[in-house]
């Protein structure tokens, strides 16, 4: 399966076990969304199970953590994570703190899905990574899968989970594993091996990362699109290092990381979203502060530049292979 | 086009600001008894009438007049005027608790008791309401243990919330009282999201939410009706329009323009604009919400037409930017004083059992606020530390665990 | 309550699906000029029937009728017509240079071109139109030079936005034309903010803005309108009603509860309704609502009833969730036939002359299509990198300085 | 000058400088703002320039866009930070990126004040720090003065200033320096050197950090009430540290930042927001790619927890003194 299909059929699944799930979302319902996500949904579960929803992030959120407070375990979708940002009052006020205000007598189940990241031509309100404004949010879980049998995993986990969580879909990964290198042919899941999905349910926990490569030189933290292209620029730079997919980062899995780090003395951090404020300064600071004694060169952190995501120069801003290769060369011979 | 004058910037005012009087002539006050009451299952399109009057029972002489008089048996009656006097009574000695250091913050609902009262009573058990911190009446009606509410207030060791929210902002699920925040609006929706999810398991329980006539200009108070009104959501959204956003009249969120109960008009509901001092109109209004929701036949949108007569709250002082005696010229009167004189005309009241009555509540006020401090007040007492970390999530991640174990509690 | 039956969950559908027909029958049609006009300075009290109704010039025989006829000198009728069939032409060429690669992204008017042409053509060049993607007939009828267009489209060297905005997503202040951006909505309280900023000013600009139907869910909408119903901004808000919002039905959007137009009541302002694929009856609206501006009445709601005669964007296609054939029932016809109609029984206009016009129009088009091809097309040209960190601030600070020179341009 | 009084003395000379600018917010007008700094402003230069708004803090910044598009000067206040989120969309979407996407032909010169932070026993909802979220915005500039004097100079260069400025004032210290020892008496700006504010315009550009005191063993960097708060625990400490005031996170002053580090060889960083993704992480991140060689012990933040603003446990949550000197003695340890 592809992400897209294995997204499809985590909550396919879902729909069919629990019935106190629905999704509801722009465009969702009968036409399947606009990146397919849940197609044939509708048809296969009803109307009342996925639907679509008017152009209001606000609207859907606050009703979902309704819903959710009612019983129910709403999976709403935003169509692009750009346009989360009308719906930020609603997960930071309400979804987030809802069972620390109330002392738990309601609490927000939700699950938002919203595709997020560039490499896709989208221009700047279809191609920002706003992880980092999640990060930051006590309350708030988020997600973030780098290939189809995660995301299956994850989505189900995610979902079964009692406190609201942002699931961030790459869309630059709904169809294949995106190397970095936009000039050539574009890859397919198709023998992939985490494009081996299961049918059914499973689950994989949040907040364990997801060691791609064991290596003792340097340890790379990435999520999303990043693993697949700090994997290429491992191989193409030819260093030994620890590749790590963090899959979520909140919680985050902060034992993964130190063992890695303090094991390699080096660290690189990855990451689509402009770098000053992003979620690689707070993965700079906690390797800083846990494993000051073992770092051998400065921690560093290879991201967008801090412009608005833009159009044209969608390859200049991406921090593709080769920055991130010259990243890991230089800290290596620091 | 040139030889028209400029343009010109308008910002409105108020009718009176201090040292001026507001005689409220612009209000046009229908008589009580005077609007027709459609049946609740008529569609929208023959109603658009009815946001533009007002919705009184009670006249002048405290008797109840026409289609909207709801025939309450007077045991229902002398309920609502207790929980009401019980509101005001508790307003006062809290909001004079914290001008002794007691709690940090308090706000009353001086004037507007009989809404939360009247709902609260209409509604059934299973029902949630999604309030705004001007509806205590709403838990008064229900005999939420006085001195549970005092433990918040005064975020004491045995506060309910376990310190970790202001004063007053309860959350009461067994009371149908959904958790409140400092945000204004923001609970709107999920007022509307909740209905669905009822309306979705085919249960039949509904939803009422409040917004203040200010916070009607959030973005949430647009999104949420067109939730209701697109998937038909079995739910009353009240408008609590008392004239006053803090220090800003109702014309600073529109009300000059229209009234708030038109709003419906642009989501194809109904719109019912109610004197919301009285408390057998606003009874009225919601029970025929409340069975067009139960008959999905989806929400009504009530302006529950109000003053609000003290302080915005603890931090405020009215005086600075409206007229002092505002309030005495306020045309719809007191809804304790009118339901008391409605129930001394039907014979069913008088004077001594209404001082009595004040006398029993005030004391059941004293005693609990007297068991509150026994547990502490501000400051004085509070929940174990260790209550801070709780909550964030449901299983705690290891954050907090480190950051708990670095504070040591 | 317990006899009743247990609460539904409603969602609407529209009236057809691919492989079904939609015949628009729940569309109530009045004819071409039944509709009153008020005077343009009246109470916006004395008008909420306006909403309900659909302002229509053009009848079936291309004749202008009624009282909102504007008696526009033929002139005018043909430059309208030449915008119109300019965009309809360019968004096919362009349309067409997507499927070829040469640009990531396009978007077409089809169907929607009398509004932009009309509604540029009646305000003036001070005024500012803070448009949709939908709306390039604006800068069609302003004569905007098209090479700059399709420079920007190919997002090449001579891009005039500089590569940094998506395709069509276009500025163009000298145009009345405020910059655009993907997120919908966002930009409709820009211009109720710019219209107070002109009256603040004491200016004579009023600022137009335009919003989809299935955009007026958004807080955004709301909010604008509270604002310039509040302050009395002068400006036109125009909810363009192509009855789909990519793949959702307007009931989505509420469409099928009431009118977008009625919207306008839950402001206290005007709402119109206007017949969209009628050049005329958008011109006498639009004419309609500046004079009410422009004479500090403040703002009016106007709904444009129109259809999306194509696919959402380059990235839809709607014979997925709607029945191929639905533009045909479209009871309101095609705008550009309408208007050519009207000026050919003007005896303005003859199929000669128009079948020149196109051939005219359409080679401007392959001209600068060519001459934005002779600069590049997408991915093989661009403006210089070193823009990508321009314009973050006004003046560039070390962190794009720094990565400026670590990327090396 | 108080704090409040320096802010009104700012904005009342730019309105009777600059025709261009004026003032709405919710209640500022003829109230003069819940905090007063708004105070007269109505009554002296009459309604249209200081005028109260609806409750709408998403339709606040939009129509102060549309405005600065226009070619005004708006300079919009959100009555509490912690209700900035329903702008957030229009601050991000909107006002951060409107130069850029339309080449210079439109911008906001907007200057959103706001007061923020706790100590006041305000709850959750009136007590936040939500200065990280905006630091990671590409193309919004975030200033935090931390006394009367450049309150005054740092607000009148803000609405100056070209580009959208969030102006978050830290309500603590509206009446006083703040030293975070919450349970002594409360303290007034009365006498304080920066208390000496001139009359008329003077400005303070953004991006010059203030080093509040010299010192070689450790430096110290904070912002808003936290300057105060860090300057008590260095007295108490005994800590020979250096204190940079930020002042502004954007732009930052890293001139500053590295040449005292560098220096001293230590650093401790402190904000009253949750340390999870704060705008402690970025610190630490620049601090430790720019400064790795000179740092003698980990890089310390000493913030606010990772939970919501708890009501009861105000003083809990608070990084105060004592959290700051032990970890100014851990870092002079190590
Ligand atoms: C989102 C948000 N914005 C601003 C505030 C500050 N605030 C608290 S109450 C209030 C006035 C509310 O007025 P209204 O809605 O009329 O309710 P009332 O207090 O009159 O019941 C304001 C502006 C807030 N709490 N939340
Ligand atoms: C804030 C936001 N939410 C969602 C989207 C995705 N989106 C782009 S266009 C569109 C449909 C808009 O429909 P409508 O408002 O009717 O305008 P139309 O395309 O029909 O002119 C949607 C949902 C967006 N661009 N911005
Ligand atoms: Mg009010
Ligand atoms: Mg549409």
């Amino acid at each position: 399966m592809n992400m897209i299909q294995a997204l499809n059929s985590a909550l396919d699944a879902k729909l069919a076990q629990d019935p106190e799930t629905l999704i509801f979302g722009e465009d969702v319902g009968y036409f399947g969304g606009v990146f397919r996500v849940t197609d044939g949904l509708q048809k296969k579960h009803g109307l009342k199970r996925c639907f679509d929803a008017p152009i209001s992030e606000g609207g859907i959120i606050a009703t979902a953590i309704g819903m959710g407070a009612y019983g129910l375990r709403p999976i709403p979708e935003i169509q692009f994570a750009d346009y989360i940002l009308p719906a930020f009052d609603q997960l930071v006020s309400e979804a987030a703190r809802l069972r620390y205000r109330s002392n738990g007598e309601f609490w927000a189940p939700i699950t938002v899905r919203s595709p997020y990241g560039g490499g896709i031509f989208g221009g700047q309100t279809h191609s920002q990574s706003p992880e980092a404004i999640f990060a930051h949010i006590t309350g708030l879980k988020t997600v973030i899968p780098s290939n189809p049998y995660d995301a299956k995993g994850l989505l189900i986990q995610a979902i079964e989970d009692d406190d609201p969580v942002i699931f961030l879909e790459p869309k630059r990964l709904y169809n294949g594993p995106f190397d970095g290198h936009h000039d050539r042919p574009v890859a397919s899941w198709q023998g992939h091996p985490a494009a081996e999905v299961p049918e059914g349910l499973y689950r994989i926990p949040l907040g364990e990362a997801s060691i791609v490569r064991t290596g003792e030189a340097v340890t790379v933290l990435a999520y999303g699109t990043m693993v697949h292209v700090a994997l290429a620029a491992i191989h193409e730079s030819d260093v030994d290092a620890e590749l790590v997919d963090l899959r979520s980062i909140v919680p985050l899995d902060i034992e993964a990381i130190v063992a890695s780090v303090r094991k390699t003395g080096r660290c690189v951090i990855i990451h689509e979203a402009s770098r000053f404020g992003g979620f690689g300064g707070e993965l700079s600071a906690l390797v800083q502060e846990r494993c000051f004694l073992h770092l051998e060169a400065p921690i560093e952190r290879v991201c967008g530049w801090d412009t608005p995501y833009p159009h044209a120069f969608e390859w200049d801003y991406f921090p593709g292979p080769q920055r991130i290769s010259a990243a890991l060369t230089r800290v290596l011979e620091y | 086009m040139s030889n028209l004058p400029p343009l010109s910037f308008y910002v409105p005012e108020p009718a009176a600001r201090p040292g001026q009087t507001n005689l409220f002539s612009s209000s046009s006050m229908p008589a009580a008894g005077d609007m027709r009451r459609p049946d609740p299952l008529e569609a929208e399109a023959g109603m658009r009438d009815l946001p533009f009057g007002l919705i009184r029972v009670l006249d002048d002489e405290g008797l109840a007049a026409g289609p909207w008089a709801p025939q309450l048996a007077p045991g229902r009656l002398r309920d609502g005027l207790r929980a009401m006097v019980l509101t005001r009574l508790f307003d006062d000695r809290l909001f004079r608790a914290h001008r002794q250091g007691k709690t940090s913050f308090y706000m009353k609902s001086s004037g507007e008791e009989a809404i939360g009262a009247a709902q609260s009573m209409v509604l059934a058990a299973g029902d949630m309401c999604f309030p705004t911190y001007r509806v205590m009446s709403w838990l008064h009606a229900r005999n939420y243990p006085l001195v549970e509410m005092v433990n918040q207030i005064f975020s004491n060791e045995k506060d309910p919330l376990k310190g970790r929210q202001l004063p007053i902002l309860f959350s009461a699920r067994d009371y149908g009282f959904y958790s409140l925040s400092g945000n204004v609006g923001s609970r709107f929706g999920h007022a509307v999201g909740w209905a669905m999810a009822s309306a979705y398991k085919g249960d039949d329980r509904i939803a009422l939410a409040y917004i203040g006539e200010g916070t009607t200009a959030e973005g949430d108070f647009h999104e949420a009706l067109t939730f209701a009104s697109v998937y038909h959501a079995p739910c009353i959204l009240c408008v609590t329009n008392n004239q006053w956003a803090i220090s800003s009249y109702a014309g600073i969120a529109g009300g000059d323009e229209t009234t708030f109960a038109a709003k419906a008009i642009a989501y194809g509901i109904p719109g019912l604009r109610v004197d919301g001092n009285d408390f057998l109109a606003v009874w009225a209004a919601t029970a025929w919400a409340a069975e067009r929701a139960r008959a999905n036949k989806g929400a009504t949108l009530i302006e529950l037409y109000t003053y609000r007569a003290g302080g915005h709250s603890t931090s405020d002082d009215p005086t600075k930017y409206r007229p002092a005696d505002e309030a005495a010229h306020w045309p719809l009167g007191d809804p304790v004083e009118r339901l008391k004189k409605h129930l001394i005309t039907l014979r069913e009241w008088d004077e001594d059992r209404h001082a009595a009555l004040s006398v029993e509540l005030d004391s059941a006020v004293r005693t609990a606020v007297k068991e509150g401090e026994s547990v502490g007040t501000l400051g004085k007492s509070k929940p174990p530390v260790s209550e801070m970390f709780e909550g964030v999530f449901k299983e705690p991640d290891w954050r907090v665990v480190e950051q708990r174990r670095e504070l040591g509690v």
